[in-house]
């Protein structure tokens, strides 16, 4: 997946094609996310999903940086880190209407998305529930030498578990190659973030030995060079880093989460979608630098919108899983 | 329960009012968690007690389930009465060594001079789609360790009685609500009242089977008797009401009467609840069972999010309609 | 045990050449826990490993036990075999949101397509004189959860070959270890093997009753077992040595053999491994027994520092000889 | 428990009643361990101890500063927190022994050792297992505006669990008045901090918002000092502090542990002994400064042991509760 770079030069590294490709991937990602909330609507899809909306150009940025045998674990809000990493839209829809079809042949739903062959060591719907093994990945990668890295994602809500700091130390003592990410969006479920986290997040990494850095969640220019210096850096064994990516969710914290105003305002809502949206940006970009014209970039929106048509299509159409499937795979 | 009864309360809204009224009764008491203050946790349960009580005493917490219920321990020990709040039962793997190495031991190991006044309320229950960590029952783990107290409502009614019983304890206690009840509707009187641990609760009086039945199964179990009933089969439905203190006379007795069991409850149905409670019954009913102890439980899977899967885990109305059936011999 | 075992071992060797076998035979296979290298555990049980296999595959770590658990779910799906040491088998209360809503779901919640081959290995038992945080046997929570294999060595010889198992199973596996076993010796032959799990051993066969016992319980029921020849009472000795999966079919046909049936094990005996175990006999030998099947495990209270007071809280050979007298009437 | 002195002069506040009263308190800690050893090695105590000995500045320093009514949590290794805050050695060593006129009526051992009249929430066995229930109990005090403070106590190795973290950000954001007081002795059991211990210790308090500060845990003077300026500080409501002791074990990790040439020197356990050992410091000071004759310190010191021999014979004549008591007390 990654596009070679040199890690020195990361900073100046985005040119025409790679920066295309960083939209498109945002692209499939905002349009994938509107078909959930449309198949919710729609009541086709069971239970509840948190949708990505807004953050694309982290997960875009970051797995853009990684290569397809490089590991990432995810979270409750793991649409676009899947997209991100490799995985297919049918798939995934068909994962999400608990069919034999998705990734996990329905049994794990939207928050349990995983797939090896993109390196997905899986969702996780117990906040900061995949530190643990994304650290453990990253010694199995020094352990055999492997040169893979892994990137662990986590909601800002996860820097209230204990456990994070635990594996962080870990992680600096035996120098593990593994970059934790957290997508500061500024909310947990209804609360912000500076009600549940006190003192300095960027200090959270370095007290346990850490290299630490921010970044503008929304710019994935900026996410995806960073991205490249840590990742070369942590593949090069010089250790793990943990990154902040400031950015914002457009929508609820899940898809039935529609009346927020008793946890933040419809204006700051409407700042971060007009003033700091990652793919407008990109697009603006990408245009003042003569790197595409307009119109290619409204082609590749069309195609995408086509491609997610269809993969629903094939997502609402596929069967349930065989009512026999429900104690097949609870051991190996 | 009593005539007087007439209001019908939600489940949600029982466990609201106890909740109120104790605040209200006993300024020591309050109430710590994820989303608990305006948000009123994700379940609305705990809608308007912030704008009653305050933040000082409906306090939002960060996710820290383990940091928040050991403040909750070391709050009981020295004058408070926290009510702590884990939105999902699964995430009391957080909260084991706080619960079991520091809460249900400390009145014991200190030889009984500290005591440990707190609630644990969290969820239990599974088909809502939310897959294998947002579905767990695992309210066996807790009714395992002396020093815990463990209720498992399954009626607005109990729930409030229950709880307030709980608030009012001076151990610490863990409450079990089960999501999929939460808009339930019953009958809960005006007038204060509460609800004794302990004391099994007969939902239905029969001859043929016992159906014992906790929490969420409570309901299920209802039905089934219903069809029992067009099948010739009269059927006892007892809810234990709290799986510690257990009330096992209650159930030995309703055994001895009917001669046939069958045991209902949501958690895993292998090293759990099902397997005490008929062991209790088989012991004390030995020479009245027609058959043995039927045990129906969570089917020991993880627990799938494809519905069509899901729904197969779980004892249904049906699954326990037929389950009865065989074991009277009727099917 | 077949014939061929001379050499004797205690039950730390026994552990420790299994690692150190399994160590050789595979380079994936590694350790981490604390104070495993240089001190080779508090226990000693490890000793010597570190200087074979380096600190790169016994790794020491901190006081994580939440952390490192999940850095071994991690590791075993990437392609080591991690063997986790909780040193204390009272801090699975800190792993188990690893070990329930990580290690025993991956599997199925992937569809089947990451596998996470780990074993926690840990201890369990009192009469230590180490009070209530240090003495708890809570093999019964695992046990409950779909996912887990639960394995409860007894003998030497046992501890090798199920450990030889569990690090080539491809499912995480829980590893129990009586403290109080570590110095007991036992044949264990010189030549590689390994024991299968749910395969439950007959330590001592009997005509009168059956005991069924788990781990440190197996040398109770086996000295408890003389006492009863004295008394004319031919007693059955029966291990499942797994938990989970569980020879019922070996416990169920030793019941019928016998009728009468007592179950021993370290747990606190309230919703635990005895109940679940009496169940599956109550039902399986209905028609068989002569007496309800008895369940003997820990005092349902914290486990006391105080040695006089301790030693009343575990089933001991005189209690289970005298029960087991009364079971078949002869007290 | 605390003597009156004007906080804003803490720095310079320890003379002569005070010291010789620090002095005393510590000798009774050295006194105490003398005896527990001498215990075990009779084999008259059931099972094993952990040690203070080497450590009494830190429990000294910190209790002297706190008011009988505040809070303290202790660990495994808790005699001298126990008897700073104010236990007698009889009840004790009855309860080390396991005797019915023990704190927990012999319930409870060595590490369980509580005692509500001199605030001590009790001695714990889990490492960092009583970081929340400090925490709460620092809620209490805020809530029933009590003015209490809470110390928590733990060793270095208690940094390695992530609650630690979680609370001392609990703390931070509701202004608790917690002290989180490490007694950092280079040791978890058999390894070195620095092999567990990544990054900067104190920032692993500020990281989290909460004031963090060391002292040489040899000089009672000096943890005196601080624990002054920190208990005010919290006790006026301007929130938690992390207090990083630097100290040193003498003996094993417990009574057992013999052999320790695989994870320290001989020469560094001489060194700490003879060069930075509090009591002999405390006592040259004291004389040196004219506070005290060396005959005075002497007649301390053997008024103590005569007070623990009592002790000690009061504990070994002492019965064992009734045997009925194993099920009671295990619900209030
Ligand atoms: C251990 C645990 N506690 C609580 C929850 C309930 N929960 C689900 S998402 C969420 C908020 C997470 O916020 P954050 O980590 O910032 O991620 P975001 O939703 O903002 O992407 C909470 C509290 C959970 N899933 N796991
Ligand atoms: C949660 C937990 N893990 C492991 C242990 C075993 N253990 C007891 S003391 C100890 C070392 C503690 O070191 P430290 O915190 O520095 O305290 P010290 O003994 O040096 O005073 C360990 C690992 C325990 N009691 N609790
Ligand atoms: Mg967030
Ligand atoms: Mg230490």
């Amino acid at each position: 997946m990654k596009t070679e770079t040199d890690p020195t030069r990361a900073e100046t590294a985005v040119q025409g094609e790679l920066g295309i490709r960083l939209y498109r991937q945002m692209m499939r990602i905002r349009l994938f996310e509107e078909q959930v909330n449309e198949l919710y609507t729609r009541a086709l899809m069971p239970g509840l999903a948190h949708l990505y909306t807004g953050e694309e150009a982290v997960a875009v940025g970051i797995c853009e940086a990684l290569n397809k045998s490089d590991y990432i674990t995810s979270t409750h809000r793991g649409h676009g880190h899947c997209l991100a990493k490799g995985a297919t839209p049918d798939r995934m829809f068909a994962e999400l209407l608990g069919k034999e079809a998705g990734y996990c042949r329905g049994k794990g739903g939207s928050m349990h998305i995983a797939d090896p062959a993109t390196g997905n060591l899986g969702a996780n719907a117990i906040v900061c529930g995949s530190a643990g093994i994304a650290t453990g990945a990253a010694l199995t990668a020094k352990r055999l030498k492997t040169g893979q890295v892994a990137v662990c994602f986590f909601g800002e809500g996860a820097l209230g578990q204990g456990v994070l700091y635990e594996v962080m130390n870990l992680a600096a003592l035996y120098k593990l190659p593994v970059v934790y990410v957290c997508e500061n969006n500024l909310y947990t479920e209804y609360t912000h973030f500076s009600e549940t986290t006190a003192g300095d997040i960027l200090a959270r990494g370095t007290a346990f030995g850490v290299h630490a850095e921010s970044v503008d969640g929304q710019d994935v220019r900026a996410v995806y060079a960073v991205a490249q210096r840590l990742v070369s850096r942590a593949r090069r064994g010089e250790g793990p880093a943990f990154l902040v990516c400031n950015t914002y969710r457009y929508t609820g914290h899940h898809v039935g989460d529609i009346n927020r105003e008793y946890y933040r305002s419809k204006q700051e809502e409407q700042e971060w979608k007009t003033k700091r949206d990652p793919l407008k940006n990109m697009a603006e970009w990408l245009i003042s630098q003569k790197l595409v014209a307009a119109g290619t970039l409204k082609g590749i929106e069309d195609e995408i919108r086509e491609e997610m048509r269809i993969a629903v299509e094939f997502a609402v159409a596929a069967p349930y899983p065989d009512l026999k499937e429900v104690d097949q795979d609870v051991y190996a | 329960m009593p005539e007087i009864a007439q209001r019908e309360l939600t489940f949600a809204q029982a466990v609201r009012e106890a909740l109120a009224e104790e605040m209200r009764r006993d300024s020591r008491v309050c109430i710590f968690g994820e989303d608990v203050a305006e948000a009123g946790t994700p379940f609305k349960v705990l809608s308007g007690l912030v704008e009653e009580f305050g933040a000082e005493r409906v306090l939002d917490t960060p996710i820290s389930e383990a940091g928040f219920t050991g403040m909750g321990v070391g709050a009981a020990m020295t004058g408070l009465r926290p009510v702590v709040d884990i939105m999902f039962g699964d995430f009391l793997t957080l909260t084991m060594d706080q619960m079991v190495n520091q809460a249900a031991k400390a009145h014991y190991m200190s030889g009984g001079t500290w005591k440990v006044p707190m609630v644990l309320r969290t969820t239990l229950g599974a088909t809502r789609r939310s897959a294998a960590q947002h579905s767990q029952s695992l309210h066996a783990w807790l009714s395992h360790v002396p020093g815990l107290k463990v209720v498992m409502p399954s009626t607005p009614y109990d729930a409030k009685g229950l709880l307030k019983t709980a608030i009012r304890d001076d151990n610490p206690v863990v409450f079990f609500e089960d999501k999929m009840s939460y808009k339930q509707k019953g009958p809960v009187p005006e007038q204060e009242y509460t609800i004794p641990f302990g004391v099994a609760d007969v939902k239905r009086e029969g001859e043929d089977i016992t159906l014992v039945a906790t929490s969420s199964m409570v309901q299920v179990a209802l039905g089934a008797a219903k069809l029992l009933e067009g099948a010739g089969i009269s059927a006892e439905v007892i809810d234990p009401r709290t799986t510690w203190p257990l009330d096992e006379k209650t159930l030995v007795e309703s055994a001895k009467k009917t001669s046939r069991v069958i045991v209902l409850d949501e958690g895993y149905g292998r090293y759990g609840v099902t397997g005490e409670i008929a062991s209790v019954i088989a012991e004390g009913a030995f020479f009245n069972l027609e058959a043995p102890v039927k045990r129906m439980g969570a089917m020991h899977v993880p627990i799938p999010f494809s519905p069509p899967l899901e729904d197969l885990t779980v004892p249904t109305e049906q699954t326990v309609f037929e389950a009865a059936r065989i074991l009277c011999g009727k099917a």
